[in-house]
């Protein structure tokens, strides 16, 4: 039994608004109304409105996305346009000096923010730029899908994208059997200060990798702490996606609470907040050392090695690359001298790695914008990423990012490889591989 | 001040409302403890007084303007009925009219007011237990020994035992004057849906907790799968996710499927009003404190996308 | 039309309740307020009867935890004014809240008021038919759509399965607000902190109410009964449906 | 030294820094103009700005002319043409039409540095209206409007606000016969956008090409520029035809990077035109017994590593006299055929010492 629903309501923005769609076209007893519309659109160009082209470029830091010449090197670098999302810079262009009003189009929220085509612009297009700013100027405006909308209301109301209570941010420890020092209950001076993140402190498979990394950190007899309930999202995501006062407010928060606690070093989770603390953070008045675990527990690799004294059982990993440890702040090596000092671990790379590592889709604000990319795209980018560590033979899909292991895993099975391919946070595989 | 419990009784399109026989059952359980009778309030619709032989009494109102429920008349007709019968306590169904009459009434005939009631009880004075806090809390208040008014939660007594034989005396009471500043124009029936969900064996139902529209899908495999229909809480609706017809509660419709699969709902006591009759209702929520694993037979707590998408795949290899 | 929006901070359900020691009141220590849902919506109404026909729209609340910045935000999702009404203390229940606003209203200039339909510590009635029985003036709950006329509004007011009644009522009048519609805007945290910086509240020092005519005997959290039997895995859930022959 | 002069014909930028160039070696020089005025094209058309520096063109070619009429070694003469020539270098008797009448003089060396001429669009075919709409117009016609500090519609007088330039007309088109690049049309259409935004700047400007031929430094300093600071837009794909719709002139093309076809209203149309041979050129090249290569440019015989040695010994060409040249191919052309005049006039005087 298939359902139609005969929705009244329209709460999304969902169609590009540059296509023309008649509300409703039969064609020889067919109905092809909707988004098989666009055949409807006049076949010349009548126009070139640059109206729109130029209110955009008018906004500071969005400048760059006026200088595109149409090499098209981006392209076959976006993720999106791979994935079939017919997107890329160069069209973005394109569609600007067509008229499109990017403030009020689909294709302000398909960028992950991976920084590929930045990569190869020879013309230093700079998405990483224009998207926050852009973005920023379409929220202001009220053009933002829903999905992300509600992600900004639950962070604003209680400091993380899932909408839990603040107060349970702390809950995983409670339950965990490491011993975890919570810095707000037992103050005092430590040498890390872990910023445990919100897919750690509340997502199902992220507490397992925070109680990993628990396990990990005792182990390695590592004097650390964290704030618990006084920890916020980094604020990083809010801020591609568009929401940067959302982002001052968090990074306040955090920075504060930051200069609370005496420590030697921030260790942080999660890819974002390491870019956040590391490039972002200082303009706010905060300059700490940061590390992400990955760089940290390679730091230690000769105490680590002794530690890892079960095997891996010669399975073959490879190791994804996220983009914002990698191109955005390029660290390739530490994942990888920590698989590497695993016992029988095979690693293996996909095609697409290191400085061209493929984007998994979360980026930017990508991770609460799923369902609306889905929709524009013919596959998910976590989708083709998992099939490509297929393709080389993959046993398990090594990540370091937190936005990965429920994103990968869900791609896992919608590409029909489950069984096949096991997605593992690097500090569950080195927490497996410490025998007991 | 007398000790009758006086019943505002709620009818629409010629018959009554169930909340009707509710209070009318728990009002006269309430008369046995005041020692007065059970008296029913019938705005417009006279002609139905005949069905409530379980009343001691029916006082009626009728005139121009009272066919059809309009908040001012109807405040005033009831204010009216009060004056005439003073009762020790007025039962309100805490519905979308007794919304427009129980607070009203609480504040012109100065009368204490308890909202959103499972259960009320006499004494020395009138103590009722509320349901508040989205079903989080249970609210036990005394509204003193004056006279009172409470506002039932539909589905809080059961309908039987208001429903009885006979013709109860009834009295008419004149329809006073109005400003006429509230004037009904028409009722606007809801456009037919694809699927009358309250004609379901099997419902799918969603609820805040499927955190996207997107995310509707896994819960629509898994309906179909189940040959089930899909039904959801007020939020979803409000979002545009999924239309009016498929609104389950308060403001929705009520359902009584055999199976009743709460997917991300928390149970709100308006949504419960809606589902609770349901033979199997069965409750998949990550929060354990749910109110809605409280009307709930089985419950699990899990990630309703987990289970769903796990539930399908073993539903099509069977 | 000038539009007034009671706006209401209520305990926010996504955190656990706790009864403190009395066992009359909720645990401050553990409560976060927010704005009652159903207020929000009135808001959005309001700011898109706004939009349809101009007028102003003044957002009044009592001064409470972080109420501030719920004004702040009322600002920046297009609200003209924001009236905080200060001095009153705790104020207990919906009658006495009534009575706060409804005094209040008398330094403000309004056609049409206002607020959510319900909330979920209404204990002794809903916000907007007790003002309007105190400002003597009619009222509608339940209303999920207000077209704006002249000297009137004309309202649907929502009745179970969906069936609805329209009303036309002569203003000044409240009504209670199911839903608005559309959802309700968001307001961008940059916008607030801009209008933070730039905006001001109005006060208005709020007179006492009449202290509600009832008293709190006991909060509990609702019996489970016997609640209901906890599944593990979907195995089991298999049986059950299998078990009511559903599958 | 006794010589007879070097004989530079042409005043423009190639032949000005020529004979500057000689008479800096120290060589008598004769500098022989067709025009009344010194600067060559530059001055003739009105250039507003030389690309790509966009140095005002009378200020940068009163450099140029004051450079030579300052030096006692050239004898310049104006409204003056060579109408023959016989004899050898370094010998050589040419004939002189002046204002004074014909005079015969001898020459010891020749450098022609007679330039080219603008493509005429309405030359082969009328497919894009020159001659029969006013609002399409050339880029020396533009040079003229931008240079009065006047930028308006022809047909009325108003402000456009809506320009586009129609790449490579009369250049790389084997119907019309001129297959070559003419090198400068990418660079000046840039650089007259730039200047129409700034004088018009509610005034929209689009380039319609095939490709962007920005040699060297002229891509970020003019094209870039363009784009990125003047907001020009450039839509690739070429115009086939123009056509006058109501009070405005329609152009029709193919938008090649959408791959749909255009059909967009413009106010004026600047017609972006190449360069050909001028008829001095040709006719140096038969008074001087100069072969003409296959594009009827005057040929060079050295190839790459001699780009101005013609067939004749002691007979130079310079500039657009050989082919397609920008400022800085001509006056670099130019020294050094200066060098090699004297160089031959010195090696002859050697071997006769």
């Amino acid at each position: 039994m298939t359902e139609r629903y005969n929705l009244t309501v329209n709460t999304g923005r969902e169609k590009d608004q540059s296509f023309v769609e008649k509300e409703s076209a039969v064609i020889e007893g067919i109905d092809v109304s909707g988004r098989w519309n666009r055949m409807f659109v006049p076949r010349e160009i009548q126009d070139y409105d640059l109206t729109n082209m130029h209110k955009l470029t008018a906004i500071p830091g969005a400048e760059s996305m006026g200088w595109c010449y149409q090499c098209a090197q981006c392209m076959p670098a976006c993720p999106v346009d791979t994935a079939g999302g017919d997107y890329g810079p160069r069209k973005i262009f394109r569609r600007l000096e067509l008229g499109m009003d990017l403030l009020d189009s689909r294709d302000l929220w398909l960028c992950t923010t991976c920084a590929n085509c930045l990569r190869v612009c020879p013309k230093e297009v700079d998405m990483i730029k224009i998207m926050p700013v852009a973005r920023a100027a379409a929220v202001l405006e009220g053009n933002v899908p829903a999905e992300l909308l509600e992600m900004f209301q639950n962070v604003a109301e209680y400091g993380n994208p899932m909408g839990q209570s603040a107060r349970k941010r702390a809950a995983w420890i409670r339950k965990s059997d490491a011993e975890i020092r919570v810095l707000p209950k037992d103050p005092g001076p430590v040498d890390v200060l872990w910023f445990v993140g919100d897919f750690y402190a509340y997502h199902g498979r992220g507490v397992d990798a925070a109680n990993a990394m628990a396990r990990v950190f005792n182990a390695l007899d590592v004097d650390f702490g964290v704030l618990g309930a006084d920890e916020r999202t980094d604020g990083d995501s809010q801020r591609l996606a568009g929401e940067p006062g959302l982002y001052e407010e968090l990074a306040e928060h955090n920075i504060e609470q930051f200069k609370q606690h005496e420590h030697e070093r921030i260790v942080v989770s999660g890819p974002h907040a390491y870019n956040a603390i590391k490039n972002e953070y200082p303009a706010m008045g905060g300059e700490f050392e940061v590390e992400h675990y990955t760089q940290f527990l390679a730091d230690q690799i000769d105490e680590l090695k002794p530690l890892l004294t079960g095997s891996f059982g010669n399975r073959k990993v490879t190791f994804h690359d996220p983009c914002y440890l990698g191109r955005h702040n390029g660290e390739y090596d530490a994942p990888r001298d920590l698989l590497e000092a695993v016992p029988d671990l095979d690693l293996i790379e996909m095609y697409r790695c290191k400085e061209q590592g493929y984007c998994c889709g979360g980026g930017g604000g990508g991770m609460w914008l799923d369902g609306f990319a889905a929709e524009q795209q013919s596959e998910r980018l976590s989708e083709n990423r998992v099939k490509e560590a297929v393709m080389v033979g993959a046993d398990v899909l090594a990540v370091c990012c937190p936005y990965e292991v429920s994103r990968f895993e869900d791609a896992v099975k919608s590409t029909n490889n489950d069984g096949k391919l096991e997605v593992l946070d690097i500090i569950e595989i080195l927490d497996q591989c410490m025998g007991a | 001040m007398s000790q009758d419990v006086l019943v505002v009784a709620e009818h629409g399109q010629g018959k009554f409302d169930d909340i009707t026989f509710e209070m009318l059952g728990a009002g006269k359980a309430l008369a046995a403890q005041t020692g007065g009778a059970c008296v029913v309030a019938l705005i417009g619709g006279s002609d139905l007084a005949s069905q409530l032989g379980a009343a001691d009494k029916v006082v009626t109102v009728d005139g121009e303007g009272l066919e059809n429920f309009n908040p001012e008349s109807h405040s005033a007709a009831l204010a009216a009925i009060v004056e005439s019968t003073s009762p020790r306590v007025v039962m309100i169904g805490y519905t979308s009219m007794g919304m427009d009459l129980a607070s009203a009434l609480s504040v012109k005939a100065d009368m204490a007011l308890a909202a959103s009631c499972l259960e009320v009880q006499a004494g020395d004075t009138v103590t009722a237990v509320s349901q508040l806090y989205g079903g989080k809390l249970n609210v036990k208040t005394d509204l003193g020994a004056g006279p009172c008014v409470v506002s039932m939660l539909a589905g809080s007594s059961p309908a039987d035992a208001g429903k009885g034989d006979g013709a109860p005396a009834t009295e008419t009471v004149a329809a006073p004057a109005t400003d006429g500043k509230v004037r009904f124009v028409r009722l606007i029936e809801p456009e037919a849906g694809d699927v009358d969900i309250t004609a379901q064996d099997i419902l799918v139902a969603i609820g805040r907790g499927i955190g996207t529209k997107d995310d509707i899908e896994v819960a629509e495999e898994l309906a179909e799968e189940l040959d089930a229909a899909i039904a959801a809480s007020r939020p979803i609706v409000d979002s545009g996710w999924l239309p009016k017809n498929r609104q389950v509660g308060k403001s929705g419709v009520k359902v009584t499927p055999k199976v009743y699969i709460a997917l991300g709902i928390s149970g709100a006591p308006e949504h419960i009003e809606g589902m609770k009759g349901a033979a199997t209702i069965i409750a998949i929520n990550t929060d354990k404190n749910a109110p809605i694993f409280n009307v709930a037979h089985y419950g699990m707590v899990e990630d309703l996308f987990d289970v769903c998408e796990e539930l399908t795949e073993e539903l099509q290899d069977r | 039309m000038n539009t007034v929006v009671l706006l209401k901070r209520v305990p926010d359900l996504v955190e656990d309740l706790e009864v403190d020691s009395s066992g009359t009141a909720l645990d401050s220590e553990h409560l976060k307020l927010t704005l009652n849902e159903f207020d929000d919506h009135a808001l959005e109404q309001a700011l898109l009867l706004k939009e349809g026909g101009g007028g102003e729209v003044t957002a009044v609340a009592l001064d409470s935890e972080d109420v501030d910045k719920m004004l702040f935000t009322a600002l920046a999702k297009g609200a003209d004014r924001a009236l905080k009404i200060t001095g009153t203390g705790a104020v207990n229940g919906t009658s006495e809240l009534a009575e706060v606003f409804a005094q209040a209203l008398g330094s403000v200039n309004y056609d049409l008021v206002l607020t959510g339909v319900q909330a979920s510590d209404d204990i002794d009635g809903q916000l907007a038919p007790t003002v309007a029985a105190k400002l003597s003036v009619p009222c509608i709950e339940v209303i999920t759509g207000v077209e704006a006329g002249d000297g009137s509004v004309t309202v649907h007011k929502e009745y179970a399965g969906g069936v609805l009644a329209e009303f036309e009522m002569t203003l000044p009048g409240v009504l209670g607000i199911q839903a608005a519609a559309q959802s309700p805007r968001y307001a961008p945290v940059s916008k607030v902190r801009q209008i933070q910086d730039s905006a001001t509240l109005d006060e208005v020092a709020g007179a006492g109410g009449d202290n509600g005519k009832f008293s709190i005997v006991v909060m509990t959290p609702p019996e489970t009964g016997e609640g209901a039997q906890m599944l593990e895995s979907v195995e089991e859930l298999i049986a059950v449906l299998d078990s009511k022959g559903v599958i | 030294m006794d010589h007879n002069p070097i004989l530079v014909i042409g005043g423009g930028p190639a032949g000005l820094e020529a004979a500057r160039g000689a008479a800096e070696l120290g060589y008598k020089t004769l500098l022989v103009e067709k025009a009344g005025v010194l600067g060559g094209t530059p001055i003739q058309a009105d250039y507003a700005a030389l690309t790509p520096d966009m140095e005002n063109t009378e200020v940068a070619m009163k450099r140029m002319t004051d450079a030579v009429e300052d030096d006692p070694l050239v004898d310049i003469r104006m409204e003056t043409v060579v109408t023959g020539a016989s004899g050898e270098v370094p010998d050589l008797t040419v004939t002189l039409n002046g204002p004074s009448g014909e005079e015969q003089v001898q020459v010891g060396s020749v450098i022609v540095a007679t330039g080219f001429q603008h493509f005429d669009p309405g030359r082969e075919t009328q497919m894009y209206g020159y001659y029969e709409y006013d609002d399409v117009i050339t880029l020396v016609d533009t040079e003229r409007m931008l240079k009065a500090g006047n930028f308006v519609r022809p047909s009325t007088g108003e402000t456009p606000k809506r320009v586009c330039f129609i790449q490579c007309v009369g250049s790389r088109d084997r119907q019309i016969g001129n297959q070559w690049c003419s090198k400068v049309c990418c660079g000046i259409a840039c650089k007259e956008a730039i200047e129409i935004r700034h004088m018009v700047p509610d005034c929209q400007v689009f380039v319609f090409y095939i490709d962007m031929r920005m040699y060297g430094f002229w891509e970020d300093e003019i094209y870039w520029k363009a784009q990125e600071e003047s907001k020009v837009s450039f839509i690739r794909g070429i115009v086939t035809e123009i056509t006058k719709r109501g009070d405005t002139v329609v152009v029709k093309g193919e938008d090649t990077t959408k791959g749909r076809p255009e059909e967009v209203a413009m106010d004026v149309v600047i017609l972006s035109v190449g360069k050909e041979p001028s008829a001095g050129t040709v006719q140096m090249a038969e008074i001087f017994g100069l072969p003409l290569e296959s594009h009827g440019f005057i040929e060079t015989t050295g190839g790459a590593l001699n780009t101005v040695a013609t067939s004749v010994p002691g007979v130079f060409a310079v500039g657009a006299s050989v082919g397609p040249a920008d400022l800085e191919d001509s006056v670099s052309s130019a020294g050094a055929a200066a060098m090699k005049a004297a160089g031959f006039l010195r090696k002859h005087a050697l071997a006769n010492a």
